[in-house]
């Protein structure tokens, strides 16, 4: 039952949370917004019994990620309120369209039954405790190659953000 | 045997004499070039004459094929000879008036600039038609048939600098092929009933094999083509403008051999008109029609040419009526004295316009048998004979058409009287126009001044004045001697006769004779007195005269009728058609995607989130598909 | 008595991803389009999460990480090209930078 | 009972990621060479190339290895060496065929836009290691059978694509190809791992071997989500391949992005797409295909039709060619519809495609100018009397891409025609045939120009990499078209797992 | 043998492309010299060539990609042989007759070579993937021909061959891949050989698709009605090389197609089919003649007057009879020697005059008499003239029609008429009269190249005219071999003329 609370009143500051991101008119809102969600999902991970993820989480994302985000924001100005008249003439109503469309497809296949998220499989009835020695038992077995490849992965952010935005101090260009 | 070789050679002969001037003969010049071409077709005759002497004694076979090589053996059509009294004739009157002709063109083409030229085509015109008479199958004889036309247009846009001229040739050529159509579609009938186009296998099957109804389609084919080639009612409109070409041209192409192809042919195709009487009565019907129809309108023409262009479409409409009726001997008989007298008369023309210093117009002469006399003679002659004067050679062919036409009762009884008719039409014409030329005082304009022609042109005069008196004695009444010969080509067909007896031919001959002295009388009377007398007679006939004087304005009928709307219905699909609908279409295509493009890229605008919308609905409709597909 | 079972996260998912998709499709700061990505990949997350307990599997929780590393490198270069971008023309609006377009 | 917990190492295989981690290791050495002494950027390309050979190296290496392996009886020996790393990757002959077409396209690439790495000064070296990692993570994408791995794959292409399409900084259309690229590639890629996780819970696999099994072995009563995870997958991919309607940001990003790296950007993320698409497909969902067979070669219908229709009304070759490519896209996956077996012919047709695509890229380079100019086809106009063989060139590269007979493109065309309809998509190569020649319509377009019109402008002379490539692109175009067997006998093997 | 027949243009074609750049006045000599190999070895395999065989001669098949059944597989036979022959013929003479092209002679020169090689392949190719791989292929030096070297709207008319074309044979491809499958299917692995695919069992459904994939592609080609409209702006456009090509070989590749692939493959629905197909050749003949009328374009006029002739030659196929095959493949044949002359003389007066149009001539006879002369020659030819070329192949045509179409025979014989109409109407216009125009009084007659170019030409319609023999001995037994295997194989009967009689009489009394 109490999860049930949990769940309603965590899963709706996620979607508050969300919904701040897209409709926010100012960005600090916006990532203020997408904080929220995030360390709601880092509730629902404990729940759900995801712990290390639920840390990271928290640690990464809410600390490392969204605190970019929000350097970012800064440098570009927080005054600004951004300009949502949509030029598109059409752009609304189709993507209106769209919502509807989705809502309806999500709704039959919600209400009509013939829906399973998960399929049952053998093993299910003991839920993975994803506790750091077991995801690092994963982590370091068979995802050995996985976990290597984020180094490229990082490399390659490292060399791109340098690539992109590094100028002199003065603001030139390095050399072109 | 002789006549394997010879035979062969009379059409190599003259087509040798084409090739050789039209590479050298401007360089030989005149009258060289002249000179050789008549060698050339004279060298065809003596042939052609040594080769017949069999079929003129009686001796030896009366039928002979010579195969040279295959054409298109899939049709039975060969280049192939058919040697027999029938062509052996044609070949002598052919190669005879044609040499003469040839003399005398060498006078009249004097000074002309492309004098070797005109002799070039001028043989390459016998080949062809003797290609034509000779062919042992209907696929040569179409080659000939169509060749004498390509030489009928070159020779009549001879002087191509006339537009007139080239326009008559290619009338002539196109109402020609108008023809050709109808005779092409016989050929083809001809060829899917009886599996080949060789008279060998035609004739000896054609008992057998034909219907009355194939037949009769088959002979009626053969009459629209025959009637292009031989100018009768409705494809005669050409031959009067085919005029346009040198005198000479008109004497052996337009009056002595070319145009009698179409009888000919009728006379050939015997034993498949044989089978269809219908058939037969209509070409004898649109022979007599076109007999009278022509002799009316020869009338009232006061260019020297133009009556006799008529004239001779009038004459061939007799020998239609001739083998019309089954009366080929009649026909074949008639169209010899013909090729005599109308060469002649049309040489004499000739003469007269080389006199006069190339006036055609015969209200601007007169008087002229004291200054040519010998053309005046000879002309004279001709002029009688083809009014049917007793004894003269037209008198007894045309007379036998009249006979055998009739013997033939029934409806051919109307033809008659229609062919008495034109017998006095054409007496009156014939009289008008010698006196209007010869006779009477002279009408020239200043600065004319008529001289008889030079040796070289009156002496073929004299020799066809010669023939146009005797050649009909070859077959009188009291002597068939023309029937005789040409009957081994008729074997096997039932020849239409004048009637049994010496009492009917004495009084039929005195209807025509007497038919013919009306008109020459009328003629002579008229046309010897002052110009007023001609106005105040021919204005008696108030508008009809002007009708014939027009030709009733066929041409022009013919004008509005077809050329014109023709011509529209052409620019129309050109250019209303083809180019803004079938080819809009096209280009509509194209042009279509390039505006679905130009007017759908506005869909790139350029915007993240536009894109992205792409790309949601695209995953919506993926998503939705594949559940569909799944079967959720 | 309600449970909450694995689904009523995912669902939560699945409404998360949409939201970000939507986002991406009305706004036009590459920053909010951006912090979208960022809530869809969190929403794969969730899926991750809650269908690995479903499952039993640990595999999804291991999953997280490496979308989390993904996320976290993308937002590296993404925040490069924004900020190279602003510093020559002083927006983050990508609507100004239709030049490309048809 | 922490340090209790026994770590089972799984089957390590070198020999299976050797040629990634010559890449990676060679981008590192690149870069740190770059700081460490500054050498001119010639000598650094030298570097790379030596790179690319190494790896190419191990490749071919890679490719005998793996007939070995199949006439190996020994099983464990067989499972370690082509299932290695936890059976995240497999060296098949379908990776090892899409690693040597991804380092081909790399070299080609590289040669053709020498010019652009040559103008970005210092920041070539990194432009350099950006390629070669990106190289290593499409060859990662083709060569995994595990969609987490795949999925790491597919980021380290795309990122480091991203970077390059931004490269030259100067440039606002540069800019913006980057930031639009990079908005819509990280949505794509948001959408394919969600993809992942939905095909995670309808399976509760994440090996694509796994899920097979699964699926084979169970009757799955309720797919919806595994189904709605397909179709992310698939949407995913598409974007990666410029397959309609996933397909608008590819002209926007080929016309603004520097021209000498277009030609390898588009050419390697459509190798990597399309190689992640049959594994995909082939190895992990063989039994739906009558599911998403359809869906494929509805895809292929939008692309071929769109992307021809669109081209034929471009003034911008890049743009063009970008199009194009959306066509191309859609006759590829004309192949695929009849599943695996239609993999030999969906390879051969990649492996022409790209190289011309990277030579006529190596051409828009050289008009260009190396870096973001503009190309409007009258650009080209007179080429063919200015720079004859520039002109032949790119004229038997565009009649390539065309289809014409004679050329490697038609052969390609045939090839995946064929397959579609044996796979009974009789309709659908109707539509691709009658696609082709709208496509005619296009590229004849830029042939006018060059020959049949005249034109003023000048255009510089090519360096000589990007002559020696483009030339040799187009004699592979004419080679490959008249002797396409022993192309296709390599690709008949690469059928994936 | 025919493997070099097919290289040598194109070794010819490396050759001149590789000849240096600074002796331009070599590669138009060289050329012309080169194009003699291949005439020479087609001389070669015309005599050679056994004529009352049916099957295909010097044969060769190799694989050329197992797996799919692809091959190099070539052979002759009567149908192909004369279009080998007039194709190595027009080449030389095209070539010779371009030295008006005074830009890029080097690539004109391969380019035209390249077409050779194409085109020859086109009709020796009995594999269907290789020839539709010749048959495509040869657009490409075709469309550069028209787009370099043609006059104004020279890129329109380059394109829209290209596209019309190309359209038309897309599907012809989907259907060569269906046939390859059903072979695939009916006997396991994939064949493209005619030889092979004849066997095949198609159903009705099937082959009446194929027959429409191919016979559209063919159709275009011809051009039949109405699919015509591209022919006259590629004809108008291009240089008197294309234009002669053009119309002397490319065209003859729809009817040849026609001839071979529809009524070799699909015999059934090629029976099935005979009544659309006549009606199409015979509103061809009749439109393209009619619209020819009026053209105020020679090379226009000329175009639509293929329109016409090209409609004799479906017709003659269609009419499935002996006389009618014939007709066909030497009308293919004819209307190359006499359309190509006369290309070729409209090609000269353009040079001199830099006008095609009618109007602007008038009494050229009395300043060129020798051009005049060759004009009037082919005119006649075109016209079908007997004697001439012209005449052998529409009259077997129209004969043999009659035996089996009737109605349409009598129609098509129309265009004969017509043919005269347009041709010498035209004629009259341009070359009687006196020349008024200054500009047309001192146009220079034929120059001795001008009239080498043409003698060639000129022998071969007196030859093919009086002596057809000397290709139909040779082709007879391959036609009758296609009338023999529609008769085997559908309920077909061949009519056999002089057995029926009056059943092509209507209201006949029998």
């Amino acid at each position: 039952m109490i999860e049930v609370v949990i769940f309603i009143v965590v899963g709706a500051a996620a979607i508050g949370g969300a919904l701040a991101v897209v409709f926010a008119k100012n960005p600090v809102y916006g990532a203020l917004g997408l904080l929220g969600t995030l360390f709601s999902l880092g509730v629902f991970y404990v729940v759900n019994l995801a712990h290390l993820v639920a840390a990271v989480q928290v640690i990464v994302y809410a600390g490392a990620v969204l605190t970019l985000f929000l350097f970012v924001i800064m440098m570009i100005g927080v005054d600004k309120d951004d300009d949502t008249t949509e030029k598109l003439r059409f752009h609304r109503p189709l993507v209106g369209g769209l919502a509807v469309i989705t809502l309806v497809v999500g709704g039959a296949l919600a209400l009509g039954g013939r829906f399973d998220w998960v399929p049952t499989v053998a093993g299910a009835e003991t839920p993975p405790n994803g506790t750091v020695e077991a995801i690092a038992g994963r982590l370091f077995t068979d995802w050995v190659l996985a976990f290597e490849v984020t180094a490229l992965l990082l490399t390659i952010a490292a060399a791109g953000a340098v690539a992109l935005a590094y100028f002199k101090p003065d603001g030139s260009e390095p050399e072109e | 045997m002789t006549s394997e070789l010879f035979v062969p050679l009379v059409i190599v002969a003259p087509l040798l004499g084409a090739v050789f001037l039209h590479f050298v003969g401007r360089r030989i010049g005149e009258p060289l070039a002249g000179w050789i071409a008549t060698a050339a077709i004279g060298t065809s005759f003596v042939l052609g004459a040594v080769s017949a002497i069999d079929f003129i004694r009686g001796t030896g076979e009366h039928s002979q094929h010579i195969m040279l090589w295959e054409w298109m053996p899939a049709i039975g059509a060969a280049f192939e000879i058919q040697w027999d009294p029938l062509s052996a004739l044609m070949t002598l009157i052919v190669t005879g008036v044609g040499t003469l002709i040839h003399i005398f063109a060498i006078g009249y083409m004097h000074g002309d600039e492309r004098f070797a030229r005109f002799f070039t085509y001028l043989n390459l015109f016998a080949a062809s038609m003797l290609a034509l008479v000779l062919a042992g199958n209907y696929a040569m004889l179409f080659l000939g048939w169509e060749l004498v036309g390509l030489c009928s247009y070159l020779l009549i846009s001879f002087w191509y600098t006339r537009p007139t001229a080239a326009a008559a040739g290619k009338k002539a050529f196109i109402v020609n092929r108008i023809g050709d159509f109808g005779f092409m579609i016989g050929l083809m009938l001809v060829f899917v009933t009886f599996g080949t186009l060789s008279f060998e296998g035609i004739f000896e099957r054609a008992g057998e094999v034909l219907t009355t109804g194939t037949a009769t389609a088959i002979g009626l084919l053969f009459l629209v083509g025959a009637a292009g080639k031989s100018a009768q009612i409705p494809l005669y409109v050409w031959l009067p403008d085919a005029m346009e070409g040198p005198t000479p041209v008109s004497a052996l192409i337009h009056a002595a051999t070319m145009v009698t192809a179409g009888v000919y042919v009728v006379a050939r195709s015997a034993a498949i008109f044989q089978e269809a009487p219908a058939a037969g009565m209509a070409v004898a019907t649109v022979g007599a029609l076109t007999a009278l129809w022509a002799a009316s309108i020869a009338i009232a023409q006061t260019d020297i040419k133009k009556v006799l262009a008529y004239s001779t479409v009038s004459q061939l409409g007799y020998m239609f009526l001739a083998v019309g009726l089954g009366g080929y001997v009649a026909g074949i008989f008639h169209l010899m004295t013909h090729a005599f007298f109308k060469a002649l008369l049309f040489l004499g023309a000739g003469s007269v316009i080389h006199g006069m210093a190339d006036e055609q117009d015969m209200t601007k002469m007169g008087g002229l048998r004291k200054h040519m006399p010998v053309t005046a003679a000879t002309m004279g002659v001709a002029t009688l004979a083809i009014a049917g004067f007793p004894l003269l050679s037209g008198f007894w062919s045309k007379d036998e058409i009249l006979a055998v036409a009739f013997n033939a009762g029934g409806f051919a009884s109307v033809l008659y009287v229609i062919g008495l008719i034109t017998a006095m039409l054409t007496a009156f014409y014939m009289t008008r126009q010698w006196v209007m030329v010869f006779g009477g005082e002279s009408r020239w304009d200043e600065g004319v001044h008529p001289h008889e022609s030079p040796r070289v042109m009156t002496v073929p005069l004299i020799v066809l004045a010669v023939f146009s008196v005797g050649a009909g004695l070859i077959n009188t009444p009291f002597r068939l001697g023309l029937e005789h010969f040409l009957e081994p080509a008729f074997e096997g067909i039932s020849l239409a006769h004048p009637p049994e007896g010496i009492g009917m031919f004495v009084l039929l001959a005195a209807i025509s004779v007497g038919a013919g002295l009306v008109g020459l009388a009328m003629g002579g009377f008229i046309y010897t007195r002052p110009r007023e007398v001609w106005t105040r007679f021919q204005a008696g006939f108030g508008r009809l005269w002007e009708a014939w004087a027009t030709a009733y304005r066929v041409d022009d009928l013919y004008g509005a009728a077809l050329v014109t709307p023709g011509r529209k219905v052409s620019e129309a699909a050109a250019f209303r058609f083809d180019l803004p609908i079938i080819d809009g279409l096209v280009n509509g295509v194209g042009r279509f995607f390039k505006e679905t493009g130009s007017r759908s890229r506005v869909v790139q605008t350029g915007y993240v989130r536009n894109y992205g919308f792409a790309f949601v609905a695209g995953l919506l409709l993926a998503v939705v598909w594949l559940l569909i597909a799944g079967d959720i | 008595m309600i449970e909450v079972t694995s689904g009523w996260y995912m669902s939560l998912a699945a409404v998360l991803f949409s939201i970000g998709l939507l986002g991406i499709l009305v706004r036009r700061n590459a920053l909010i389009m951006f912090m979208c990505v960022e809530l869809m990949l969190n929403a794969v997350n969730l899926t991750f999460v809650a269908a690995g307990r479903a499952l039993g599997s640990l595999e999804g929780q291991v999953s997280v990480f490496f979308v989390l590393v993904v996320a976290a490198a993308e937002v590296v270069v993404g925040l490069a090209i924004i900020v190279a971008i602003f510093r020559r023309r002083e927006s983050a609006s990508v609507d100004e930078l239709s030049e490309l377009r048809g | 009972m922490i340090f209790a917990q026994v770590l089972v190492m799984p089957d390590v295989s070198w020999l299976a990621i050797a040629p990634e981690i010559a890449l990676g290791l060679g981008a590192a050495i690149v870069l740190l060479v770059e700081v460490q002494f500054l050498p001119p950027i010639k000598r650094l390309g030298g570097l790379v190339a030596a790179i690319l050979a190494v790896a190419f190296g191990f490749s071919l290496w890679q490719w005998f290895r793996v007939d070995d392996l199949l006439s190996s009886t020994d099983n464990a020996e067989f499972i370690a060496g082509f299932l290695p790393f936890g059976q995240m990757v497999v060296l098949d002959h379908a990776s090892v065929l899409a690693r040597l077409a991804l380092l081909l396209v790399a070299a080609l690439g590289i040669g053709a836009g020498w010019q652009l790495f040559e103008r970005l000064g210092r920041r070539g070296a990194e432009a350099l290691a950006l390629v070669l990692l990106a190289t290593s993570g499409f060859m990662l994408m083709a060569s995994s059978v595990h969609l987490m791995m795949m999925f790491l794959g597919l980021e380290v292409g795309s990122i480091a694509l991203y970077v390059l399409a931004g490269i030259t900084r100067g440039r606002a259309t540069s800019d913006e190809a980057a930031i639009k690229y990079f908005l819509l590639g990280s949505v794509a890629s948001a959408i394919f791992v969600y993809g992942v996780a939905l095909v995670f819970a309808g399976t509760g696999e994440l090996s694509l071997l796994g899920a097979r099994s699964f699926l084979s072995g169970t009757v799955v009563t309720r797919p919806a989500v595994l189904l709605i995870g397909l179709a992310m997958l698939v949407v995913g991919l598409a974007f990666k391949i410029s397959a309609a309607p996933f397909h608008s940001w590819a002209p926007d990003v080929y016309q603004g992005a520097p021209a000498g790296i277009v030609g390898y950007m588009a050419a390697a993320a459509k190798i990597g797409g399309f190689a992640a698409l049959i594994r995909v497909l082939h190895t992990g969902f063989p039994s739906m295909l009558d599911e998403w067979a359809p869906l494929i070669a509805g895809i292929a219908t939008l692309s071929m039709v769109l992307g021809g229709i669109f081209a034929l009304v471009q003034d911008d070759v890049r743009r063009l060619l970008a199009y194009s490519g959306v066509a191309h896209a859609g006759f590829i996956l004309t192949g695929m519809v009849g599943g695996g077996v239609g993999a030999p012919d969906v390879w051969f047709y990649l492996a022409v495609y790209t190289i011309q695509l990277v030579g006529a890229f190596g051409v828009v380079s050289v008009i260009a100018g190396g870096t973001a100019g503009p190309t409007p086809i009258a650009s080209f106009a007179g080429l063919g009397k200015r720079q004859p063989m520039l002109a032949v060139s790119f004229a038997i590269l565009l009649l390539g891409m065309a289809g014409i007979p004679l050329t490697s493109g038609f052969v390609a065309k045939f090839g995946v025609f064929q397959t579609a309809w044996q796979a009974g998509f009789e309709w659908l190569v109707v539509v691709a045939v009658l696609a082709s020649v709208v496509g005619f319509a296009f590229y004849l377009r830029v042939i006018v120009a060059m020959y049949m019109q005249d034109g003023d402008g000048t255009s510089p002379e090519p360096a000589s990499p990007s002559r020696t490539v483009i030339a040799l692109t187009a004699t592979a175009t004419i080679v490959l078209g008249l002797l396409p067997a022993p192309l296709l006998d390599l690709a008949a093997n690469a059928i994936p797992l | 043998m025919l493997t070099w027949l097919i290289a040598a243009p194109a070794l010819a074609a490396l050759v001149v492309a590789f000849l240096p750049k600074d002796r331009k006045e070599l590669y138009l000599p060289v050329g012309i010299l080169l194009s003699f190999v291949p005439l020479a070895v087609a001389g070669v395999v015309f005599f050679e060539f056994q004529g009352g065989e049916a099957a295909f001669q010097f044969a060769e098949r190799v694989a050329w990609y197992q797996p799919w059944g692809i091959e190099w597989n070539v052979g002759i036979d009567g149908i192909s042989l004369g279009m080998i022959v007039l194709t190595t013929i027009l080449f030389p003479i095209s070539l010779a007759a371009s030295t008006a092209i005074n830009h890029r002679v080097k690539e004109f020169v391969v380019s035209v070579l390249f077409l050779e090689a194409g085109l020859i392949g086109t009709f020796l190719a009995l594999d269907l993937f290789l020839f539709f791989v010749f048959f495509e292929a040869i657009l490409i030096p075709m469309y550069f021909i028209i787009g370099i070297w043609g006059s104004e709207r020279r890129i329109y008319a380059a394109v829209k061959f290209f596209i019309y074309t190309a359209f038309g044979s897309a599907l012809m491809f989907a259907g060569i891949i269906a046939l390859a499958f059903l072979h695939a299917e009916q006997t396991g692995a994939p064949s493209f050989a005619y030889q092979d695919l004849l066997g095949l069992d198609l159903g009705v459904v099937d082959e009446r698709l194929l027959f429409a994939a191919f016979g559209l592609a063919f159709a275009i080609k011809v051009p039949m009605f109405p699919l015509h409209t591209w022919l006259p702006d590629a004809h108008v456009e291009a240089p008197t090389a294309g234009s002669v090509l053009l119309a002397g070989v490319m065209l003859k590749l729809g009817t040849y197609g026609l001839l071979r692939f529809n009524l070799g493959l699909f015999p059934e629905a090629s029976v099935d089919a005979v009544p659309i197909m006549a009606t199409l050749a015979v509103i061809g003949i009749v439109y393209g003649a009619v619209v020819a009328i009026v053209q105020p374009d020679l090379k226009k006029l000329v175009a639509y007057s293929s329109v016409s002739h090209l409609g004799f030659i479906v017709l003659g196929t269609f009419a499935l009879t002996s006389a009618g095959l014939q007709g066909a493949v030497i009308q293919n044949v004819n209307h190359g020697l006499t359309t190509g002359a006369l290309f070729l003389l409209v090609g000269m007066i353009y040079e001199r005059r830099h006008t095609k149009n009618i109007a602007d001539f008038g009494g050229l006879w009395k300043v060129m008499p020798i051009y005049s002369g060759m004009f009037l020659f082919a005119a006649f030819a075109s016209i079908g003239l007997p004697g001439l070329n012209g005449f052998v192949g529409e009259f077997l045509v129209l004969v043999g029609t009659y035996a089996s179409l009737p109605g349409f025979a009598i129609v098509a014989a129309s265009g004969v008429v017509l043919a005269a109409i347009y041709m010498l109407w035209a004629y009259e216009r341009v070359f009687t009269g006196i020349p008024d125009k200054p500009e047309n009084q001192a146009l220079s007659d034929m120059s001795g190249r001008e009239i080498a170019i043409m003698v060639p030409l000129v022998a071969l319609i007196l030859v093919l005219g009086m002596y057809p023999q000397v290709l139909l001995e040779k082709t007879e037994a391959s036609t009758e071999a296609v009338l023999d295997r529609i008769e085997a194989v559908t309920d077909y009967e061949v009519p056999a003329p002089g057995r029926l009689t009056d059943l092509y009489i209507a209201g006949g009394d029998g």
